[in-house]
Formats: structure tokens, sequence, C-alpha cells
């Protein structure tokens, strides 16, 4: 999904996700509205905002097994070993979040994907404050995601990147 | 990967708050430290007459207790809904409202417990006998989760709203008004020589309404602050 | 059956309620002023000398009214915003903010004409009295209806948030109300009841006038008051444009 | 009839220091809100009308 700048992407995301109300329409999913089914329809949705969702006090991996709690999922250390080994912060498990760098806070984030279990990822422009290594791995991330039959709603202004991953394209203008 | 049963997510988030409190020690002890100076603050506006200071004792230590736990209110959600961790909880398939009853939980372990047994130290400053302590304690350790409950409501819907602190306190100390007339007024029918298992048994009341409805308002405030 | 839910629900639209008010709130206000001047000479003129308290009572013509009704419009506010949360209706919203500032002028006006009348008869302006502190407490709840309603910027989120306070406050109303009773009686407070062994027809019509012409002013400022609300929420429809031109 | 006379009635049996500003007071509740009513309903008219200025001037 592309498009300029407060065009409202973001927003738009968030209705798809059940977080803002929706004017008109409806969002289906498995053929049923998702404010009908909220509770399934959340086990299959992992959405990533903007923000990161890390509490800065807490150590990298204590995040990552609250996220992991609220999806109901408890993962193994060595689990957490690899998906941040994965994602180029290998090691960083017992740092404090609030003692990372702004890339290195949006990979443990991202690295969020690698552990849910969820069929429908909503992602709001997660290749912002990324390398170009960062994009290259996070684009091989969905890719396989899609490959295993799994559904993704990326936002983004740099329509490069996306344009090679993606196999429908959305372009919102006002 | 293992599965989590909702006792387990609650129990997660749990471990996550108190954990949390513990490495930024300044949010347990500040309500604490509140409580203490504001109670010592009444002695000094009306006098040391003991007579005075002992009847005054109930009604003070539990308004000083009240205004204590609502200091910390305000944080209850703020720093989740920044970070952005607020919409995680909000998007978990885990029912928002048990989510938010586990939070009031932990700011009843946090800012309500360190009152309960703060409490005596500050009673006997009023000249409070043994007993009447026992009794301010048993009313506070059964009021200040009903205050946790209510008080998410107010946190919740003055989240991300200009001057949440004072607003927080406009809306919500009206309805703290029920359990500070119970649980005040306990410590006084004993000391007058009445029985106190009305007074409990409404306070217990209290918190079993607040139980069910309050964790309902709060996640449709929170829902809303969403938006 | 079928023909009478259109019905109403046509004039739930904001704009056709806007119409509906304009037309409404002449005869409303009309009838309140009627009402008013009959209740005021039945009760300062016709009504005979209360053999206790004297032409003391007399303040009960509008303390009883104002008491009575800004406890109901409490009420009235929080089923509007209850049907507003429920059903997700904008005149909902509107209605409840524009129901608030009256019920708390009422609130006021009560505590206000409570205490004017509790100095002749307990020999103090101000008596912690079950009736007096609940008012007190009402207001309070009024005030942080107001409060949060005008804090929020986004209208929509401001309707939805203060519905959820004001149902809230309802659910509590009758427990804060219960405990302050309790605490009173417990407290064997100086509450002065009127033990009204014979009152006189002339002061039941005086005290009922009142109370109507009470009610048809609260909603005549509500229906004036909410077509105000309506046409700035509502600036961008088209319609507004000539319902202003 | 009550009373024999103006004086009589403005006296309140002794009561007047009570009874004339709790209607008083009403009265006056009654005009600020009225006043406050109006006042809103003018101008929330003003910016109508300041709005749809501006929005000529945005189409011409």
């Amino acid at each position: 999904m592309a498009g300029a700048n407060g065009v409202g992407k973001t927003s738009l995301l968030r209705m798809v996700c059940g977080l803002a109300p929706i004017d008109s329409g409806q969002i289906l999913w498995n053929d049923t509205p998702i404010h009908s089914q909220s509770d399934v329809y959340r086990q299959d949705l992992c959405y990533l905002g903007h923000l990161n969702s890390l509490q800065e006090s807490m150590t990298v991996n204590e995040n990552l097994v609250f996220t992991a709690a609220l999806a109901g999922n408890a993962p193994e250390p060595t689990q957490l070993q690899e998906v941040l080994a994965h994602f180029g912060v290998r090691g960083r498990g017992e740092q404090l979040v609030k003692h990372l760098s702004q890339g290195q806070k949006r990979r443990v984030a991202l690295s969020r994907l690698a552990l849910s279990q969820a069929r429908l990822w909503v992602l709001d422009e997660p290749f912002v404050a990324m390398d170009e290594k960062g994009v290259r791995m996070l684009a091989d991330l969905i890719a396989s995601h899609l490959g295993k039959g799994g559904l993704a709603v990326i936002t983004s202004h740099q329509q490069v990147d996306i344009g090679t991953l993606a196999p429908q394209m959305l372009e919102l203008r006002t | 990967m293992k599965k989590l049963g909702l006792f387990g997510v609650m129990a997660a988030l749990l471990r996550r708050e108190v954990s949390v409190a513990l490495r930024q020690k300044g949010e347990v002890l500040t309500p604490l430290v509140f409580f203490v100076v504001v109670a010592s603050l009444f002695p000094l506006g009306v006098g040391p007459e003991s007579a005075l200071l002992l009847r005054m004792a109930p009604g003070v230590l539990w308004v000083s207790a009240l205004l204590a736990a609502m200091l910390s209110l305000q944080r209850l959600f703020a720093t989740d809904h920044a970070d952005g961790s607020l919409e995680q909880m909000a998007l978990s398939s885990t029912p928002l409202g048990l989510l938010v009853a586990a939070k009031a939980l932990t700011h009843f372990l946090l800012s309500g417990l360190p009152l309960v047994l703060m409490a005596p130290v500050l009673g006997l400053q009023f000249g409070l006998e043994s007993r009447s302590l026992g009794i301010l304690m048993l009313t506070l350790l059964l009021g200040t989760p009903t205050l946790s409950l209510i008080g998410s409501i107010g946190a919740a819907l003055t989240l991300g709203v200009r001057g949440a602190g004072v607003l927080l306190s406009l809306l919500i100390l009206p309805l703290y008004i029920p359990v500070l007339i119970f649980g005040a007024g306990a410590v006084e029918a004993d000391a007058a020589g009445l029985g106190i298992g009305g007074h409990l048994s409404l306070l217990a009341a209290l918190f079993v309404l607040s139980v069910f409805f309050a964790p309902l308002a709060t996640k449709t405030a929170l829902r809303i602050s969403l938006e | 059956m079928n023909t009478q839910k259109i019905h109403w629900f046509k004039f739930s639209s904001p704009q056709n309620f806007y119409f509906l008010a304009g037309r409404m709130w002449p005869w409303f206000a009309v009838l309140a002023t009627v009402l008013a001047a009959v209740a005021l000479w039945i009760g300062l003129v016709m009504a005979p000398v209360d053999a206790q308290q004297g032409q003391g009572y007399r303040i009960i013509f509008v303390h009883v009214p104002a008491a009575s009704l800004s406890m109901f419009v409490y009420l009235v506010m929080a089923g509007w915003a209850g049907f507003g949360l429920a059903f997700n209706t904008r005149l909902s919203g509107m209605m409840a903010s524009a129901l608030a500032p009256t019920g708390a002028i009422l609130a006021f006006l009560s505590l206000a004409t409570g205490s004017l009348w509790g100095k002749p008869m307990w020999g103090t302006w101000w008596v912690w009295d079950a009736r007096l502190t609940s008012s007190l407490i009402l207001l309070f709840l009024y005030l942080g209806f107001i409060a949060l309603q005008s804090s929020i910027d986004d209208p929509r989120r401001a309707d939805k948030a203060s519905a959820v306070l004001a149902l809230v406050g309802a659910v509590n109303i009758p427990i804060i109300y219960g405990s302050v009773y309790w605490w009173n009686t417990l407290h064997q407070g100086a509450s002065v009841t009127v033990k009204g062994a014979s009152i006189a027809p002339a002061m039941l019509w005086g005290m009922g006038l009142m109370t109507a012409a009470f009610w048809m002013y609260a909603i005549t400022m509500t229906l004036v008051r909410v077509r105000a609300i309506i046409l700035d929420r509502e600036r961008h429809a088209e319609w507004v444009k000539h319902a202003v031109e | 009839m009550q009373w024999n006379n103006w004086n009589e009635f403005l006296a309140m049996g002794g009561y007047a220091q009570y009874v004339w500003p709790a209607f008083g007071l009403t009265a006056l509740a009654v005009v600020i809100e009225v006043i406050q009513v109006r006042a809103k309903r003018r101008e929330v008219l003003r910016s109508l009308h300041a709005q749809f200025e501006s929005e000529k001037g945005d189409s011409q």
C-alpha cells in the first residue's frame, strides 16, 4: 500500500486491525466481518505500528516474551537467541531496551514477526530507519511468510523496495 | 512453541509490571512518601491536642491513603500508551477486560499494599490503639483494591488528554466517597464500641461490584482512547 | 409499528432534529414562563404559612424542583450517553453535552437554595446533611463530565469518553447516595425533615407547577443549546449552509 | 391571599433575607443561562459565516 504522507495509510491499517472505527463499509476476514469475531481475528493478526511497543526499562528478552505472551505464546530462550541473531542484534537479549540505538530497537520490534504465529501481518512502514541489509532481510522474511500461505498488508512511501515484493499494489490518493 | 492459557497471559502481564516497577523504585516510593507527608501535615495544621488527633485519625489516614493511591494512577496506562504496548494489548486475543483487571491488580500491589503496610506507623503518630490499627489495616486492605479498580476507569478516560492529572482527580474522587465512608467509618465505629461487620461487608460488596463492572468500563474507555 | 420506527429514526439525524428542535423550543419556553408565573403566584401569594417553619418554608418552592430535576437530568444524560455508545448515533452525544450545563446549574441552585433554607432552620449556612451533601456530589459529577468533555479535542471521542463517565456516574449515584445517607444517620446529622402531617393543597399545587415549569425550562435550554452544538459539529454539511443563510 | 399589603409580602414574615435571595438567585441563574446559550449560538453562527466566506474565496 503506497501513498504520500498524510493520505491516510495509517488510519486504514488501524481500521484493518479493528482499532479505528469505520464510518461506512466493512472489513471481512474469512468471509465474516471482523467486528463480529474479534477474538478469533486477533489470534490471526500481528500488528506493527510506528511505535516499537517496547518497554524501555525491560530487557529485550523480557519484552519479546511479554508480547509473545499477549498472543498466547511462550517462546524458548534458544528461540529468542536465534531470532535476535537473525535480525542482527545477536547477544543483546539481556540488555535494557533504553540502552539500544533507534535502529536496534526497530530490529527488535520487527523480530516479533518471526516469533508470531499469526497469518495476517499488518505492518506500518516497516522499512523506515533500516539500512540496506535490514531491508533485504525483512523483505526475505515477508516473502517466506507469503510463501507459507501467510498474508501481509504493508504500507511504505518508498515504492521501490516494496514493488519487488508485493503481489498487489494499492496507491492511496487524496 | 508452548501455549499459554488466560492465567498464563495475566501472569506474564503481572510479572512485567512488577519487574518494571521494581526497576523504577520511585514509582512505588513516591506515593508512600506522599502518604507520610500529607498525614503528618494534619497535626501541624490543627494542633497537637491528642484527643482531637485521635478522633480525626481514621478519616485523615484514609483520605491521605486515597490521595496517595490516586497519585500513581495517571501512569497506569500512560507509558504503555506512549510506547505502543497498549495497542498490542488491545489487539491481543486475550480479552482486554482481563488484562485491565490484571493492571488494576498490579496497581494495588504496588501502590495500595505499601500504603496498607505503612498505615499503622502513621496511626501510631495519631495515638491509635493496636486494635484500631488492625482495623485500619483491614479496611485499607479491603478498600484499596476497589480504589485501584475505579481509578483505572479514570486513568483510561484521561489517557492522552490535556491536564490529565487534575482531571483524573476531579473524575474519580466523587466515586471514591463510598469507600472512604465505609473504610474510615469502620475504624470510628469500632472505637465507639459498635460492631463493624456491616462496614466490612459493604466494603467487600463494593469490591465485588467494582471487580465486575470497572474492567468493563476501563476496557471501553481504553478502546475509545486508542481510536 | 414499522412506520413508527422510520418516523423515529428520521428525527434521530442531527439535521432533522435541528429543525424539529427549532420548531419546538418556543412552545416549551412559553409553557415554562406561564407555568412559572402561576406557580409563583400560588407559592408566594396563595399558599398558607407553614406552622413550623413560618414564611421561610417558601424557599422549597424553588429548592425541591431544582433538586429533583438536577438528579433526573443526570439520569437522562446518562441515558442518552448509553444510547449513543450502544448504537453509535451522533445526536446522542450532542444531547448529553447539551444537558450537562443545565443539570449543573440546577444542582448548583439546589445547593444554594438548600443552604439559604438551612440558615434560618438550622442556624448555619451549611450542615453536612445527607441531602445537601449528595447535591454537592452530584454537582461534582456534572463538573467532571463537563471538564472531560471540554478537554478532549475530537468531538466524537469526547462524546464517547464522557458517555462512559456518565454511565459510571449513573451506576454509582445510588451507591454514593446510599452511603452518604448511612453516614449521616450514623453521625446523627442535623437533618430536619418536613413533617407534613397535613400539607395544604396550595403548597402541593405550587410545588407541582413549579416542578413542571423547571422541566419545561430545562427542555427549552437543552433544545436551544443542542441546536448550536449541531450547527457547530455539522459545519461542513451542505444543509447547514442553507439553514444559516 | 395571605398578605394584607406590600410591606408584609416583602418582609416574608421575617424571612425576607433568605426567601428573596433564593428566588432571586434562581432568577439570576435563569437569566445567565439564557444569555450564555444565546451567546453560544451567536458565536457558532459567526464562525459559520466566517467559514462560508473563506470557502467562497477558495472557490473563486
